[in-house]
């Protein structure tokens, strides 16, 4: 995973996109999410073939069929255990997964702790438009819990999920945050996060202009946040607990090693295993 | 039920005692040292509701032939002590003819069961004669007892008992001896049991294994190097012989947060291009069905043991049931073509298991394999299994000529399109759940739906199972249709029958979805009576055969849920006296 | 197909037009139109891939009698532009007297299957005509030129727009009023299209709703108070119509974090005595089915409502299919018996879903109600449904006498045992998925666990379903057995063809599982035709009659997936013709 | 909830345990737990009637048939919506949830933290082995990396779960850890538990004397922990962040409000609903 990003990289943003036409409204946040992903790939030099774009559902998990890499768009919630599974098989092989904060909170939040506990070499990007856009509006773990919406009227009442202190909590190594409304800002933490080895996990502030006019605001709210990502874990935790949710960069990074079994290295064969039964 | 006779070719009896006795020790010790001495055996455990400290009871049954089910009867019983004995009463038959030995120092705590039963009995003070050995224990003997009135060489016996104990060093060793020998003398003293004739022949070629162990090695022969699963009784031996092993042949096993996650794991490391499995046990099989949906639509190889247990719900976790049939064959969403299989024996856990990754990979679509509690934690002295030509044979695309575009989900004759192993340059796609066109993109229209329901219907309906779909024996009009861990007794009851007016024919099935219709119409084909034996209660067997065959007006049906066996007796009982009505 | 005939009672038309063109409003303003005029009315809609803003088109019938399935063709079509138009071609079958009108200012775009059909043009400049009247917009042209083509009383339309806009205000309301009139002007130089007679008789007693609503509003009536669910389509409208309306009558809606928690708060939540109830589609369904397992198990009503939609896996989300009946049926762990149940009509979702209520709570056992996307999602203006005696009426236990025993699980003759409502002195008790004696004590004993076998099995099978288990109509020696929304193009058939030589009779049953096998063997007795129609891919619900009845040798099977639906036209046809074979 | 603890129990401890014999191995650590709990409901003057004990499957989930109150054993990892059904249901009940370190932190992960962000009075106790002792011994996500057991041999390798600090992101509003060999310190933890407001976490320290002996170390490895329960939460976040695991006692609190919409007061009818269908 070591690009020679020195070098004038071999493709273009564009070799990684795909012809399929998004499913998304005009003005979504996502469009400029898959934009930075494959900006990432291009400067990090990877070749299309040798990357995995992997996914749940939801709008945001639509991804994968709009990059030309290798993708599977999953089922709702698993794209986590889908992707560790491809890595820890293929350990060659880039692996992005992208979600929503429906996929990746709520139904797929339990993946989330233990993928970060786990640590194998994934990066996971979750589209935070703090609404579910598919199932056109319901309020989604990052919901403020006075939204109004038609499954629960008046606001949800539960008070919002907090991912990256989660993420922390649980031992991701690499927490950073990003804006759509920043593709070159992205891109950049998600360069840094591919090549960080074990887990990374990137929240993107995306929009949802459909269900969220409201969040046009973000552009506005959105502030660089000025800290030292390598800083003790105790401090990290206090700093990502009480933040605004709207500070982007690079929140925390550690130096725990990647999970990688060994994998394609025989010391015995299937033979040797039968021995131990034979009388 | 059998009486003992003269010719005995199997012997069958249990160990008991509470908690911490070794009951399940000794019991280990005998099975190895019959298999040393030439014989087959299976030994199954059972135990109190306790976690760890609890009654437990080793049934054994040993044979100069190779044994498939659990006798119709016990020859000899030794209960170290009777602590709760009766809890075992169920699965115990006995009769006038068996002996039973006790605790001679807690005779007043024998169970009515065993006092007012018609059974020989003896006394042993076990507790007094392994005092008198130094680092003696009851169980070694009860070893030595049972070892001198079953007829088992002292030689196969010692050399078992020095395997064992090997790791605990040679004063282990000898008191363990000194006690097998207290026991062995004192046996002249007790009721004599049948013996089994020492074993001419061949003794090479001889394992003793598990059903548990026997499917993961049919997965690793196969091909399977990635496997991710959740613990869960009675799943969780193949797992954890399979995770040393799969080290050592170059693959991994990943212990996952849940099943929701170890099927997606085991299909995402399948994508990959590793073959792939996860084993669980019903509950955790319900959790999978949405992900083994994917794996279908998305057209992915993977293999599911589901190795079945008392249902439904929690159920009784220790036992076995074979109702998981339906889950297996139906549980999917939408219509979703997919392979079950299932083992009919210990020994064919390996082959059922090897077939059904090779079933998975060559038509990239789950393969469920259904074992069950009585094959998969029962050991046995078998046969080594044949080799067999059964691999992980996927078709693979390469990169296409310049002007070519790759489709992932082409429609071919067979239904198999070649898979892009990711890596392969100029074929990227996008693996999906959602309903697609030759190329993978996401449609929603009536003709590209029509086409691809079609064609993964295709891969399972069309495919070559060649003969294996079925187990047949026996002769006669009388058949006997039935599927898994029920085989072993309808093949006994078949073999006691042999030669008899009421010789009868067994059609095991191995293969259960696609249901082989036409294979099934052809076997039963002249038959005059058909018996449907399953171990369920609501014959879930029976209801999927009605669903794919014309079965004659007369069909009988022995149904019975588990935890007990079903026992070669009552099969026989019912092919001579047919299903009471 | 049909072809339009003088006496029109139906008529069927199509709004289409790229995203924000608003043809869904101006559908819906002219599905009020049709029913404040005395019409029934039916209408579905149909969507592009995209979230938002994509093409849409709604597909109406309207007609002086109830309309119960989708029409064979379509007597007018208006596209307020073409862009994606072809998408719904599948869809929208039309004939050399379908009426076609189309944007007059991108006639070159009109699809080739347009131009190259057989059907009947007119052009109308939308954008222009919309453009010259302040606060103008295409849908409302079209809508005052569909109301004049059809004959649909002006006042009737004007109401149901002044409803529609009123929280838009006067000038809104004045701008589509103007819209319409324009419409209605340029009418006369269009191709005209067959007129609904002005309805004569009682128009009180009708409902606007779909079917979602009805399924929430039956669960409902029926008692239901406690909701814990997670959205999907298409079963999101379910939820979202009974989280206000619980608030209202002192039940509760939780959100909950995916479906293993809905539903397991949803047995919660009636252990504690409330009705309680979820709703899902297949994928949803997959997840909850551990826990279903428990509710059977532990003896917990619950209601499960499983808006059906294309399948395997994600499949065609926004379609129908009936393809989720396996699932439903056979998806649990083990032996575990439950209700199934089904709508089979947007009307009878009401019914159905209160019936299912009053089965779960009566026999503690969980409900799944098979719904789809055809009925859940489409509104219909129908006779309002009957008030039904139909409630939860849970058996509960009371303290019991000094010196006696509450047993949860008492074996009764019924299989039913009274069930404590925490918070009863003397009868605190655990519920457990583990086997169990009387008392509710885990216990692995083969007795207790036949014993608790039985009496789970007898309360379905032993209760008395009455009629319900199915709608029967019509006469004759060809039976039609189908199920679920396949229901209306049946009845729309059968009506078609009453008093003609190939008159016949309909059984749909309502009643799925357990399988109502006495009733259907007499329902069928004298039939020389068996047709079974039903919606998947391979042939669930034949599957499922085959495993439960004898079905006549010469069945005959109708049996198309989704996404299209089954039209009358192809059950007349299949009835004259028989099934190609 | 609010108990008269100055009068006389109503109740001896007694009066709510059952006459079923568990099936724990001698010297288990959850039949001091069980004592705990029952004493506490003694001195919180609790009806056995009016409490409810819920739990999944593990050998600490066997709990609930052991009492004399209402209870159910449900599915593995399902304890928290089976209770939070219950509760919001049935608001009059008491309601405990008795769960394990592999049912409630592994496959329950997700409900865990979702418990703690829906805020349902409930109070959630995990007795915590640090292995799965049900299926006989495998690591469970707070074993140590180390462990060895025959499903990952030579141990996990994966980095152990902190429960109380993802409690704490989550949402919760009173987390404890206890240690069960001290029943009476426990005893009085959960009845704090008890009475406060919303979702309690107490995790209790609980060895599993068959397939982890080497916790018989850990009655040296408990502290008390001197801390203000009711610090800043970024304070706190560091705090249980860097604990050693072995400190107990009330280690935070906070005043979120309960989750509880109404139930039971209705201000229409079902002929109201039915009317906005009628035309
Ligand atoms: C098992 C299952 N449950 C529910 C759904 C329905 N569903 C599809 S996407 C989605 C939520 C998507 O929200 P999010 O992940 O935030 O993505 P967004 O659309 O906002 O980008 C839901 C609930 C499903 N497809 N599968
Ligand atoms: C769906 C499902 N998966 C797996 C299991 C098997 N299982 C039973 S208990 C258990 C783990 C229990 O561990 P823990 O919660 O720590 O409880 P302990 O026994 O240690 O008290 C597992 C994996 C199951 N019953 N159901
Ligand atoms: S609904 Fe929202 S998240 Fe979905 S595509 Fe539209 S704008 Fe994007
Ligand atoms: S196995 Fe461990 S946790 Fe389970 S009962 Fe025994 S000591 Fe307790
Ligand atoms: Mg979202
Ligand atoms: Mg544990």
């Amino acid at each position: 995973m070591t690009a020679e990003t020195a070098l004038a990289p071999k493709h273009s943003p564009r070799d990684y996109k795909s012809d399929i036409k998004p499913v998304w409204c005009p003005g979504c946040g996502d469009y400029s999410v898959l934009g930075s992903i494959t900006k990432a790939f291009s400067e990090l030099n990877l070749d299309p073939e040798n990357v995995a774009v992997i996914s749940g559902i939801g709008c945001s998990s639509r991804i994968p069929a709009y990059t030309d890499c290798y993708g599977f768009h999953g089922v709702h919630g698993r794209s986590l255990p889908l992707a560790a599974g491809l890595k820890v098989a293929r350990p060659d092989m880039t692996v992005l997964v992208a979600s929503g904060d429906g996929d990746g909170f709520s139904i797929g939040g339990n993946h989330f702790m233990h993928a970060c506990r786990r640590n194998v070499d994934l990066t996971y990007v979750v589209m935070d438009n703090r609404v579910y856009g598919m199932t056109k509006g319901q309020a989604s773990p990052t919901t403020e819990p006075d939204w109004d919406n038609a499954l629960t009227p008046g606001g949800s009442g539960i008070s919002p999920f907090r991912p990256l202190v989660i993420a922390l909590a649980a031992g991701a190594n690499f927490i950073a945050r990003g804006f759509s409304g920043d593709q070159n800002g992205t891109a950049k933490l998600l360069k840094e996060a591919i090549e960080h080895p074990g887990f990374s996990f990137v929240q993107i502030l995306s929009p949802c202009v459909t269900f969220r006019p409201d969040q046009k605001t973000w552009k506005d709210d959105v502030h660089d946040a000025a800290v030292d990502p390598t800083d003790e874990i105790g401090r990290a935790a206090r700093r990502l607990m009480t933040d605004d949710g709207f500070n982007t960069g690079v929140l925390y990074k550690g130096e725990r090693e990647a999970f990688q079994p060994p994998i394609g290295e025989a010391t015995a064969t299937v033979a040797d295993l039968e021995g131990k039964f034979a009388l | 039920m059998n009486q003992p006779t003269d010719n005995t070719t199997s012997i069958s009896l249990v160990l008991a005692g509470s908690g911490g006795s070794g009951v399940i020790t000794a019991g280990n010790m005998l099975l190895a040292a019959a298999a040393k001495a030439g014989w087959y055996g299976l030994m199954t455990r059972s135990a109190g509701p306790q976690i760890r400290g609890g009654e437990a009871a080793a049934l054994l049954r040993l044979s100069s032939e190779p044994v498939s089910a659990q006798p119709d009867r016990y020859d000899l019983i030794i209960a170290l002590d009777w602590l709760n004995f009766e809890r075992f009463a169920d699965e115990i038959p006995l009769d006038k003819d068996t002996v039973i030995i006790g605790d001679a120092s807690a005779a007043k705590k024998t169970p009515a069961f065993v006092t007012e039963g018609p059974a020989r009995r003896g006394d042993i003070d076990f507790k007094s004669m392994s005092k008198a050995i130094p680092g003696g224990r009851p169980n070694m003997i009860a070893l030595g007892t049972i070892g001198a009135l079953i007829g088992l060489p002292e030689d196969a016996l010692d050399a078992a008992l020095s395997d064992a104990l090997a790791k605990r060093g040679e004063d282990a060793i000898a008191a363990s001896r000194a006690g097998a020998e207290a026991g062995r003398a004192i046996a002249a003293e007790m009721p004599a049991t049948p013996k089994l004739p020492t074993p001419e022949g061949e003794k090479a070629g001889r394992w003793l294994i598990s059903g548990n162990e026997a499917a993961g090695l049919g997965a690793i022969r196969g091909g399977v190097r990635f496997v991710a699963a959740y613990p869960i009784t009675p799943a969780t031996e193949i797992l954890e012989w399979m995770s040393p092993a799969l080290t050592k042949v170059g693959g991994v096993l990943v212990q996952a947060e849940d099943e929701l996650a170890s099927i997606n794991m085991a299909i995402g490391g399948s994508y990959g291009g590793v073959p792939a499995l996860t084993a669980t046990s019903g509950p955790g099989l319900a959790l999978m069905t949405e992900a083994i949906g994917l794996a279908v639509a998305s057209e992915v190889p993977v293999v599911i043991v589901d190795v079945m247990r008392g249902g439904p719900s929690t159920g009784i976790p220790t036992k076995s049931e074979q109702s998981d049939l339906n889950m297996a064959l139906y549980a999917l969403p939408g219509d979703a073509p997919h392979i079950v299989v299932a083992p009919n024996s210990i020994r064919d856990c390996v082959f059922t298991t090897q077939w059904s990754v090779h079933l998975a990979e060559a038509m990239q679509t789950p393969a469920i394999v259904l074992s069950d509690q009585a094959l998969g934690q029962a050991k046995s002295v078998i046969a080594a299994p044949a080799d067999i030509a059964f691999f992980a044979q996927r078709e693979t695309a390469t990169t296409p000529a310049e002007g070519e575009e790759y489709q992932r989900y082409a429609v071919t004759a067979s239904g198999v399109s070649p898979m892009a192993v990711p890596g392969t340059p100029g074929c990227a796609y996008t693996a999906d759940g959602l309903e697609h066109n030759p190329r993978g993109t996401p449609s929603g229209g009536a003709k590209d739906h029509h086409i691809q329901l079609d064609k993964r219907q295709r891969k399972t309906d069309d495919f070559d199972y060649g003969q294996h779909w079925a187990d047949q024996a026996g002769e006669g009009d009388t058949v006997v249709l039935t599927w898994g861990s029920c085989t072993g007794p309808v093949l006994e009851a078949l073999d006691n029958l042999a030669g008899t007016e009421q010789s009868a024919r067994m059609v095991s099935m191995r293969l259960l979805m696609p249901a082989p219709k036409e294979q099934l119409a052809n076997a039963l084909e002249g038959a005059k009576r058909v018996i449907v034996v399953e171990q369920t209660h609501s014959g879930q067997f029976m209801g999927y055969l009605r669903a794919n065959i014309d079965l004659p007006k007369n069909v009988e049906h022995h149904c019975t849920p588990g935890p007990l066996p079903i026992r070669p007796g009552d099969i026989e009982t019912l092919i001579k006296e047919g299903t009471p009505s």
